[in-house]
């Protein structure tokens, strides 16, 4: 017997000030997937992350811009993607520095894209600048 | 939401002590780096970063500590952090943080860490 | 100078396991809609109760339905939608039975469309049925 | 999420007490019913709802308790309700239940106004 998939899709404006919503929902979702604490706190991080981007990267902090956010899960697999129809970029132009180095550079930035793919189980880029932007990440559900 | 931001600033032992209470995101990081600003421009670079009540960090408040710190220790000053709960100490850990910071468990330990040097 | 509209959705499926999400998710907006508690509790209420009437009602406990719930502000409304593609009624048809009347009968529900109309300012049921029905609720916010 | 259900039934002086904790609502509201049900099979028609720790109620909650006072009452018990915290009172008010059932403040006023009855 095949597993029902449960779809969650959320849609708000690109805003910093729809963060905190976001990891509500990402919360709850994962709870309704039978993560633990542990892993729902690292998917919490993950999207954060790959939202903030949207919203400062592909939009440029346009609040009158959408950034979308969709959850699908089985018992086995959480799906989860982040939407947007801004700037795009390309990802693998994007070099991870060494944290020693963005210190020694003063940065504040460059950890995002490092943090999610460390988070996640599976990352994957899909972008069409100016279409349709998509994050999809993946994080196994373990059964106890 | 269920953790709005405050953030405090006290001195104590003259050290500047900068209390979170809630999320840092990339929504309230901006309030974080203007009290640690704040304090450098008063000439004051020992700062102590209280996380007892903080229960949310991503990289925009980390990237705040990590744009700080050269700055401050140049000066002969430093950016301690203290009081981290476990769920935080984790998101600061993944990325080592903790090479580069001392992290303290709680404020006795590290005003008496910042005393030491 | 007109204020921006901010425009908020979610899908999640036709569960009562999804109404924690729901009341997670308008309680947010009505804080970011500067709602005090007190109004976002009423919110919060309505629109649960709007959302157990289409799982229950509108598609009769089948998960592999859509609920949606939509919620606009600007500085002075806020609107929320909850919609549906199910079965649908005759919102006129359904007469209110005091409380007293319902006890004697030995009823457990009959309280919700009542509950809806007194905790919302305007309510307003748009119905085709199967295609898709909506239920919008209006709250003013008042400023201090 | 932030407010998961539990529901614990104990006894004392002669009466059930149903203990809510978290939220009753139409996905939680049917354990909520099993409960007093148990009781009332088992001949136990004095009841008390302690809300003390009950968040949140929707009408799928206060149907529980409207389904289930008629029959309660008839066979000479009753179903009072105790602890209700402002928010949830205010919806069990909205809709005139002060009317049909005692609300006490606290488990031992309830217990009281059980015995003096
Ligand atoms: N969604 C996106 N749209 C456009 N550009 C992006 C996006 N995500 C990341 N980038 C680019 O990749 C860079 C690295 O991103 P990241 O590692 O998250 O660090 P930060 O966002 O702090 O700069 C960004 O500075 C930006 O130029
Ligand atoms: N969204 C809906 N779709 C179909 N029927 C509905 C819907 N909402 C309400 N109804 C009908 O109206 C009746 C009254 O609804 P309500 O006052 O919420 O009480 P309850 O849901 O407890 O029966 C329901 O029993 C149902 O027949």
């Amino acid at each position: 017997m095949a597993a029902i998939e449960r779809k969650f899709i959320l849609h708000v404006p690109s805003s910093t000030e729809s963060l905190a919503l976001i990891r509500e929902f990402v919360t709850s979702v994962g709870r309704l997937a039978t993560l633990d604490d542990g892993e729902i706190g690292k998917l919490e991080l993950a999207v954060d992350e790959a939202c903030a981007n949207v919203i400062e990267h592909a939009y440029g902090h346009d609040a009158t811009k959408e950034v979308i956010v969709r959850a699908v899960f089985d018992d086995q697999t959480l799906r989860i993607s982040v939407i947007d129809t801004g700037l795009g970029f390309d990802p693998t132009s994007a070099q991870s520095k060494s944290v020693e180095e963005l210190v020694r550079q003063r940065k504040s930035g460059g950890l995002g894209i490092r943090l999610i793919k460390t988070l996640m189980d599976e990352v994957q880029y899909e972008i069409v600048p100016g279409q349709k932007n998509e994050l999809h990440m993946t994080k196994k559900i373990r059964k106890e | 939401m269920a953790n709005p931001f405050a953030i405090h600033t006290s001195s104590e032992n003259g050290l500047s002590i900068i209390s979170l209470d809630g999320f840092v995101d990339a929504h309230t990081a901006p309030q974080f780096e203007n009290a640690i600003q704040s304090e450098i421009d008063a000439g004051r670079n020992r700062i102590l970063v209280n996380c007892e009540k903080l229960n949310y960090i991503s990289s925009a408040g980390l990237g705040v500590f990590m744009s700080f710190i050269e700055e401050v220790r140049e000066q002969g000053g430093d950016i301690k952090i203290c009081g981290l709960v476990p769920k935080v100490k984790h998101t600061f850990e993944i990325l080592g943080f903790q090479d580069i910071f001392d992290m303290l468990d709680d404020q006795p330990s590290a005003i008496e860490r910042f005393a030491a040097s």
